[in-house]
């Protein structure tokens, strides 16, 4: 019956002073955090653009990030950004939320194909422009979004895909090292590359396990790779993103075989470590999956503001980066 | 032994039953590669139990096992008090990130790597600290607490990284993680497990802070009244937590030679709670066993590495991971083991 | 009066007035933020969140916890996806999850009873299991078109001063309004606020502890799977990989809004409180514009942080000053089982 | 049947409550051996016996927690077979247990209607249960907030709120186990007050109680069982308190005096002993809402027993000694050196011991071995750093398994395993290894049973023989006259006096306890305790 009470109530008087200092220090917080060029109705209307990225699950995703704020401000553009924290229902929200903040364009990375159809609907109401970067996402009626600047998944595993054919002349025992289950770039990446092996019977997928898009479990799961009944026989791997690839370099070796010789590595990203490790001549190729949309994405924007049409489809400019083209020259140029 | 270990029958120590998990994971495996048509074979090249030599090191599935559970059985064992006093450490994951891109920040700036690596251990000492002053000083809920730092603790070490992944070349950093010293051919998170393994039970079975943790999660009033000092053991436990979080997150960070600020640690306070409850210390607090934590991280890893053994996609390995938990928390539970008590009872 | 006054009120109290601090706060910082369409906006996005909450709220009132919240929902959703693909119509596949939810968190519920296991590693295997299960259905997103679902999103709105209270936000309410009246209005409601004020006394009052916890858990189960359908039908989709880490939202919503993490105390009401104060936060950071995901999660630890210590200054100021002289340390109750 | 008893049957109606032959066995035990008991409508009767005599076990029949091996129960004629406390509840007989089963987060009309809540198409009815709980605590002629959690309710309360509930049934019989046991004088009344009342709304209740003076003062009959037989009944009128005690205990007493207890010997209780400083003085020790100061000394080999009701203040009292709470006026000595206030750390290193009064909740560590909790108490004062050698834990684990014939299968067995007895052996074996100047002893003897009990007065005078300073706390007046030297009598938490030597019986403590009647009623004491 007795319990650990931690005590009588407070006397009221003191109740409310607690309240009361509380409430003041937390109003005063969010009154506080004003930031420059935040609010403000603008003198000479000044652009602003919503933007929702996922989140910053990585590297690359923070080099994306920085690209399209340094030209926002390069720019004088207002930009309102929103981090979801890789929750794509934080996206969705921040979407609603740009479009009661009746920004002029809104611009969003999302995390997932589906699910965009209702709030896409809500900004074509709201008559705001909608851009999509990174990826693309699925709705019934493609004019729900202007246009989609960015990379295309498959097509990325095609070229890796692609690439090892040419390299090995279509014979390969491949182990492929996925991406987070069910997420695009994993589908994509997964399906380009497969249809590309499918195309040269030489070529068998032995071995295909996620990495969870980290370097840790990349290596770990390399490892498993390598000590497996198949492992003596791979001759390439295929990561889905360059952190994986870098952490089953480090596997491939040891387990007493040479990346980049052995065991040919190529992956997609084109991370500066990723170059580094080319330059190391451990990984042999990476395709580029551009980040710095920066620049491209405010042009259409701008594009998008003056009336001017614009192509449903805006590719990136991305290479593929074999090991041989790698200089430090190369190296010293990337950004992230 | 962790619980006191001369009573004790071998099979009435709580580590029994992960240990027998991880025997009979390792049998099944066995048994797979021997049984499947065109499979390698007990000891074949691929086998599970196959153990290879390489540069004088001994590799293989057993032994990646020991590598990777390393890093969780620290966890576990920093956890294990902390539970053992009623209370939780959600913020481990974040801290081992934490700690990780510390290390990794100070010596790509230079910084000598042994200090590096020491002020990487006093913060998570630090964020244990936080934690414990507010959980036994403050009256804050465990559960509460350690998640606000859970939380904020992530977001403060993409800060520390510049949200980058921070890649570094560093001799005594790598060896943390990857070292296979030559007096020992294992797996350094092993060794290090190990001895923190063995110092953690010298420090509480050698002393009597062990005990009075034990009495303070057992009976909180009844400790305060022989004069123990309670909050000071409960935050004393979390700081220790803290400090094996820091450690695991070297580890971690030493294996890829860089600091995932994004992806360490993730879920690592759930693996952790795992292997502690697996290994006989109730979340109600009371007795621990710390070996039992101990083998339960490898227990943990054991289903990983099986999972890649066998080829099961990551997405559907946590359901196998699941059965196993209910399946060992099943036979430890308190109806069941009465059960198997009266049985005992019986036929002596 | 006075027993809305009361001290276990307090900190729904508390919860109800920071609400009103920040909106507004935001009000007067941010144009455009109290307006009614964020209110709609705010209910809608959430409701899938709240409905969980609710069914979070009787588990965590009966001393309870359930890890299993974001897989369920998942799972539910993605069963609904699923059904919807294989022609089903979409109301149809309502009892369907609802049971299936119900049916899955009697099994947990009846784990945790019967074995005496602790419900934090009873639900984080449910966790996991539904997860994976949610990858065996189907193991990418998983979009869906109905007619139905189309209206619903269109046209099934409450119209509300210039624009439009979804139907899944009306749901929402409605079903948080029954839970308000399940939790204080019933014999089963009172049964959880017994067995989580005091487990043994409730056994000796005559309360069944084990039909009530499978009961609670079964209550959440059936939450979740309504929360999942609406989580399908908004997204018209289903994903696999979604709203991990969604049970640390709903507990910090539940305990936010009141209720103690060891039970007995809180209220249904209290919880959508804890759910729109989340909401609130989320939409400044929106409005604000310019937090990168650091200082994101750093900000939202620290707002927690200053709840959680506000609310534990509010129940027991008067406690620490017995605690500081009083030589007998009282050690925080024990986690949930 | 005794000529007693038949003689003083109401042949009038039948009885309320025929309870005819029970047997009750655990394993190995016989806990009730063919005990009868009956009850009359309207009638208060008090069921009497030392521990173990199966009161408890009577009680738990009565209230359907537990089934008789044999007998039978009639309820107005027909027989029942209780298989639940609801069931019992639903022929109308309610239990409130000496443990007062509520929900501390509940409000009092929750905690009253909890299970039995008026509902109309599924949904409570409010304001139907705030009126029928204002019904059960009119009956009882208190009145409280009903929305008040009860855990804000001082413990009289709740054991008052605890009879509502049952009441609330419509219950006809009644059954009270040690109702009074937390309850000081005035609140005593009050239940009696409201004992009274029920008993002429014709209900028929069971009273099972320690407090002798209590039965005299409201039991319309008595029963008395020793162990786990019936030894008879009696009206009150036809008993006299000889022997009644004589009827318990089963020993003729020759001295339980009855004469005027007036003018008990007033000793100076602070006044130190005439040379060395006594072990332990307390001045002017005090505490707001718990007890007021008080002034005491014990010296070596002396004995000192607190004698008082529970709730009497003499718990807490013995807490500030020890220094579990802080004093907010007075201070401490051991052997003239005062004690910093509220450590216990600082009284344990100067020698000062206490056993806790609930010894499963403040004691010991059920789950821990027996040998770990009798090394607890000594390796907290060393430190933990400096652990016993396990050489030396088994020792001393050997050793007061032996000295105290404590009856264990080993120095390895989970204390929760032992009997109480054995385990409060286990508790004072925990302060002796660290072998105090003063040993205080809270309710050493409480539910153990007659053997164990004869041990520990045993051992405590053993003790005091070898020079340690004892303070005794104890419900038994019996066993603080045999044990003390001195007794200081505590009554609504203040120090009601001292008796010393020959002055030391138990009318004389009975006398000073019952001194003064407070009146101030129930109500206003809660608004007393809300304003503090």
């Amino acid at each position: 019956m007795r319990r650990c009470r931690p005590g009588r109530p407070l006397p009221a008087f003191l109740r409310a002073t607690v309240i009361a200092g509380a409430l003041s220090a937390l109003a005063l917080a969010v009154a506080c955090s004003k930031q420059p060029g935040g609010d403000a109705p603008p003198a000479n209307k000044r652009l602003v653009v919503g933007f929702s990225q996922i989140g910053a699950e990585s590297g690359w995703r923070t080099a994306n990030t920085k690209s399209i704020k340094d030209e926002a401000e390069k720019r004088g553009v207002d930009l309102r950004f929103s981090d979801a924290q890789g929750d794509q229902e934080n996206q969705v929200r921040a979407l609603r939320s740009f479009i009661q903040q009746q920004v002029d364009v809104i611009a969003v990375a999302p995390k997932t194909e589906e699910g965009w159809q209702e709030v896409l609907e809500e900004a074509q109401r709201a008559g705001i422009p909608v851009i999509l970067t990174d990826r693309l996402v699925r709705v019934d009626d493609d004019s729900l979004y202007v246009t989609f600047i960015g990379s295309d998944f498959v097509e990325e595993g095609r070229r890796a895909g692609q690439w090892l054919a040419d390299q090995t002349g279509g014979t390969a025992v491949i182990a492929e090292l996925q991406g987070t289950p069910g997420a695009a770039p994993t589908i994509d990446r997964k399906k380009g590359f497969e249809e590309i092996v499918a195309r040269h019977p030489g070529m068998t997928i032995v071995k295909s396990q996620s990495g969870n898009f980290e370097r840790s479990k990349g290596k770990e799961v390399c490892e498993a790779f390598m000590r497996s009944p198949e492992g003596p026989q791979i001759t390439a791997l295929y990561a889905h993103n360059d952190d994986m690839a870098l952490g089953a370099i480090q596997a491939i070796a040891a387990a007493g075989r040479r990346p980049g010789e052995d065991v040919l590595v190529v992956s997609i990203d084109g991370v500066r470590d990723a170059f580094q490790a080319m330059l190391d001549g451990t990984l042999n190729c990476t395709v580029e999956c551009n980040p710095l949309l920066g620049p491209q994405l405010f042009d259409t924007i701008e594009a998008v503001r003056r009336g001017e049409r614009v192509p449903k489809r805006i590719l990136t400019t991305e290479g593929v980066y074999d090991r041989s083209q790698v200089t430090a020259e190369t190296l010293a140029s990337r950004q992230y | 032994m962790a619980t006191p270990a001369g009573q004790r029958s071998w099979h009435a120590s709580p580590a029994v039953w992960p240990v027998l998990g991880i025997v009979s994971l390792v049998l099944l495996n066995a048994l797979f590669d021997k049984l499947l048509p065109g499979g390698p074979g007990l000891f074949g090249p691929g086998a599970f139990l196959r153990l290879s030599m390489r540069d004088g090191v001994p590799a293989g599935a057993l032994v990646d096992i020991l590598n990777y559970g390393g890093a969780i059985a620290i966890l576990a064992l920093g956890m294990t008090p902390v539970i053992a006093t009623r209370g939780v450490d959600l913020s481990v994951g974040s801290v081992m990130a934490l700690a990780g891109a510390v290390a990794a920040s100070l010596v790509v700036a230079d910084v000598p790597s042994i200090a590096a690596l020491a002020t990487a251990l006093a913060v998570g000492a630090a964020c244990g600290l936080c934690n414990g002053v507010l959980v036994s000083f403050g009256g804050v809920q465990p559960f509460v607490v350690t998640l606000v730092l859970m939380v904020a603790g992530r977001g403060v070490a993409q800060l520390v990284t510049g949200s980058q992944i921070t890649t570094f070349h560093d001799p005594l950093l790598e060896f943390v993680g990857l070292g296979r010293p030559a007096w020992l051919p294992l797996p350094m998170p092993f060794i290090l497990a190990t001895a923190m393994l063995g110092a953690t039970v010298l420090a509480l079975r050698r002393t009597a802070l062990g005990l009075f943790t034990e009495a303070v999660g057992s009976n909180p009033e009844a400790a305060a009244l022989v004069g123990v000092r309670s909050r000071l053991l409960v935050a004393a436990a979390y700081v220790f937590c803290g400090l094996c979080a820091a450690l695991a997150g070297l580890i971690a960070m030493a294996n890829i030679k860089g600091a995932d600020p994004f992806n360490a640690g993730r879920n690592a306070e759930l693996a952790a709670i795992f292997a502690v409850v697996v290994g006989g210390t109730s979340l109600a607090g009371g007795r621990m066993c710390l070996l039992g934590a101990f083998a339960g991280a490898f227990l943990l890893q054991a289903l990983t590495t099986t999972m890649y053994a066998r080829n099961i996609g990551a997405d559907v390995a946590p359901l196998p991971q699941a059965l196993a938990i209910l399946a060992v928390c099943i036979v430890g539970s308190p109806p069941v083991a009465a059960m198997l008590g009266r049985r005992r009872k019986r036929t002596p | 009066m006075r027993a809305l006054l009361a001290s276990r009120n307090l900190p729904s109290l508390a919860a109800a007035a920071i609400l009103a601090v920040l909106v507004v706060a935001g009000s007067v910082r941010f144009e455009h933020f109290a307006s009614v369409g964020n209110l709609s906006n705010l209910l809608g996005d959430y409701a899938f969140v709240a409905i969980a909450a609710v069914g979070a709220t009787f588990v965590i009132l009966a001393g309870g916890i359930d890890l299993s919240v974001g897989s369920m929902v998942a799972f539910t959703a993605m069963l609904a996806a699923w059904l919807v693909d294989r022609g089903w119509h979409p109301l149809a596949t309502v009892p369907v999850c609802l049971a299936i939810g119900a049916a899955l968190g009697a099994a947990m519920g009846g784990l945790i009873h019967a074995f005496a296991l602790p419900a934090f590693i009873v639900t984080l295997a449910g966790m996991f299991a539904l997860r994976a299960a949610t990858f065996l259905l189907h193991d990418q997103p998983l979009g869906i078109v109905h007619p139905f679902l189309s209206w619903m999103s269109r046209d099934a709105a409450v119209p509300l001063g210039g624009a439009a209270l979804p139907a899944r936000a009306v749901l929402m309410l409605a079903v948080v309004a029954l839970g308000a009246i399940v939790a204080g209005r019933t014999r089963f409601g009172r049964r959880v606020y017994a067995l989580g004020g005091s487990p043994r006394s409730a056994e000796a009052m005559g309360v069944s502890v084990g039909t009530t916890t499978v009961a609670v858990y079964a209550l959440a189960g059936a939450c979740a799977a309504l929360a999942g359908v609406v989580f399908a039908s908004a997204k018209r989709a289903g994903d696999p990989t979604a709203l991990v880490g969604l049970e640390l939202t709903v507990i910090a919503a539940v305990v936010i809004g009141g209720t103690l993490l060891s039970g007995g105390v809180g209220s249904v009401g209290g919880t959508l409180l804890g759910v729109l104060i989340l909401g609130v936060i989320r939409l400044l950071i929106d409005f604000q514009g310019n937090l990168n995901a650091a200082w994101t999660s750093v900000a939202t630890g620290v707002l927690l942080l200053a709840f959680a210590g506000l609310q534990r200054a509010l129940a027991g100021l008067g406690g620490w000053a017995d605690r500081g002289t009083g030589g007998a340390a009282r050690i925080e109750p024990r986690l949930p089982r | 049947m005794t000529p007693a008893e038949r003689l003083n049957h109401p042949a009038a109606s039948p009885p309320l409550v025929d309870v005819r032959g029970v047997v009750m066995d655990y394993p190995g035990v016989r806990a009730l051996d063919r005990v009868s008991f009956d009850l009359a409508r309207g009638e208060i009767h008090a069921l009497m016996g030392e521990n173990g005599a199966g009161k408890s076990t009577l009680v738990k029949i009565l209230a359907g927690r537990q089934r008789p091996t044999a007998g039978t129960i009639r309820l107005g004629g027909t027989e029942i077979r209780p298989a639940s406390t609801r069931h019992a509840e639903a022929h109308g007989v309610s239990t409130v247990f000496q443990e007062i089963d509520l929900v501390p987060t509940l409000s009092v009309a929750d905690n009253i209607c909890l299970g039995r809540e008026p509902t109309r198409l599924g949904l409570v009815r409010r304001p139907r249960l705030r009126a029928r709980a204002a019904a059960a605590l009119r009956r009882l002629g208190i009145a409280i907030d009903l929305d008040r959690t009860v855990e804000e309710l001082p413990t009289a309360i709740q054991q008052l709120v605890a009879i509502s509930r049952a009441l609330d049934c419509d219950a006809r019989v009644l059954v009270l186990d040690e109702p009074t046991s937390s309850l000081d004088a005035s609140e005593t009344g009050t239940l009696f007050e409201a004992l009274r009342r029920l008993r002429e709304q014709g209900l028929g209740i069971v009273f099972v109680t320690h407090f002798i003076e209590q039965v005299y003062a409201i039991a319309d009959r008595i029963t008395v069982l020793r162990n786990g037989a019936r030894v008879g009944c009696w009206t009150t009128a036809a008993l006299s308190r000889e022997a009644l005690v004589s009827a318990m205990t089963g020993r003729r007493l020759e001295a339980v005096h009855r004469g005027p207890a007036a003018a008990p010997e007033r000793e100076p209780i602070g006044a130190p002993a005439a040379h060395a400083p006594p072990a332990l003085a307390a001045r002017d020790l005090g505490r707001r809402r718990s007890i007021h100061p008080v002034s005491l000394h014990v010296s070596c080999g002396e004995a000192l027993g607190l004698a008082g009701l529970l709730g009497s203040g003499r718990t807490e009292l013995a807490r500030l000694l020890f220094g579990a709470d802080a004093p907010d006026t007075g201070r401490v000595e051991v052997e003239g050196r005062p004690l910093p206030v509220g450590s216990v750390r600082a009284a344990i290193a100067a020698g000062v011991a206490m056993t806790p009064e609930d010894r499963k909740s403040q004691g010991l560590l059920l789950d821990f071995s027996v040998r770990e909790n009798i090394v607890l108490a000594l390796q907290s004062r060393r430190g933990p750093l400096h652990p016993l050698p396990r050489a030396e834990q088994d020792r001393l684990a050997a050793h007061y398994i032996e000295a105290l014939a404590i009856a264990a299968p080993g120095p390895d067995t989970p204390v929760g395993q032992l009997s109480g007895g054995n385990q409060q052996k286990v508790l004072l074996a925990r302060w002796l290894a660290v072998q105090p100047v003063v040993l205080i002893l809270d309710e050493p003897t409480r539910g153990i049973d007659v053997g164990a009990r004869a041990e520990i007065e045993r051992l405590i005078l053993d003790l005091r023989a070898r020079g340690m300073a004892i303070v005794l706390i104890s419900s038994e007046l019996d066993e603080i006259v045999r044990l003390c030297d001195r007794a200081l009598v505590l009554r609504d938490r203040t120090a009601a006096g001292a008796l010393a030597g020959e002055a030391l019986d138990e009318s004389a403590v009975l006398a000073m306890v019952a001194a003064a009647p407070a009146s101030a009623s129930i109500a206003n004491r809660t608004v007393d305790e809300d304003a503090g």
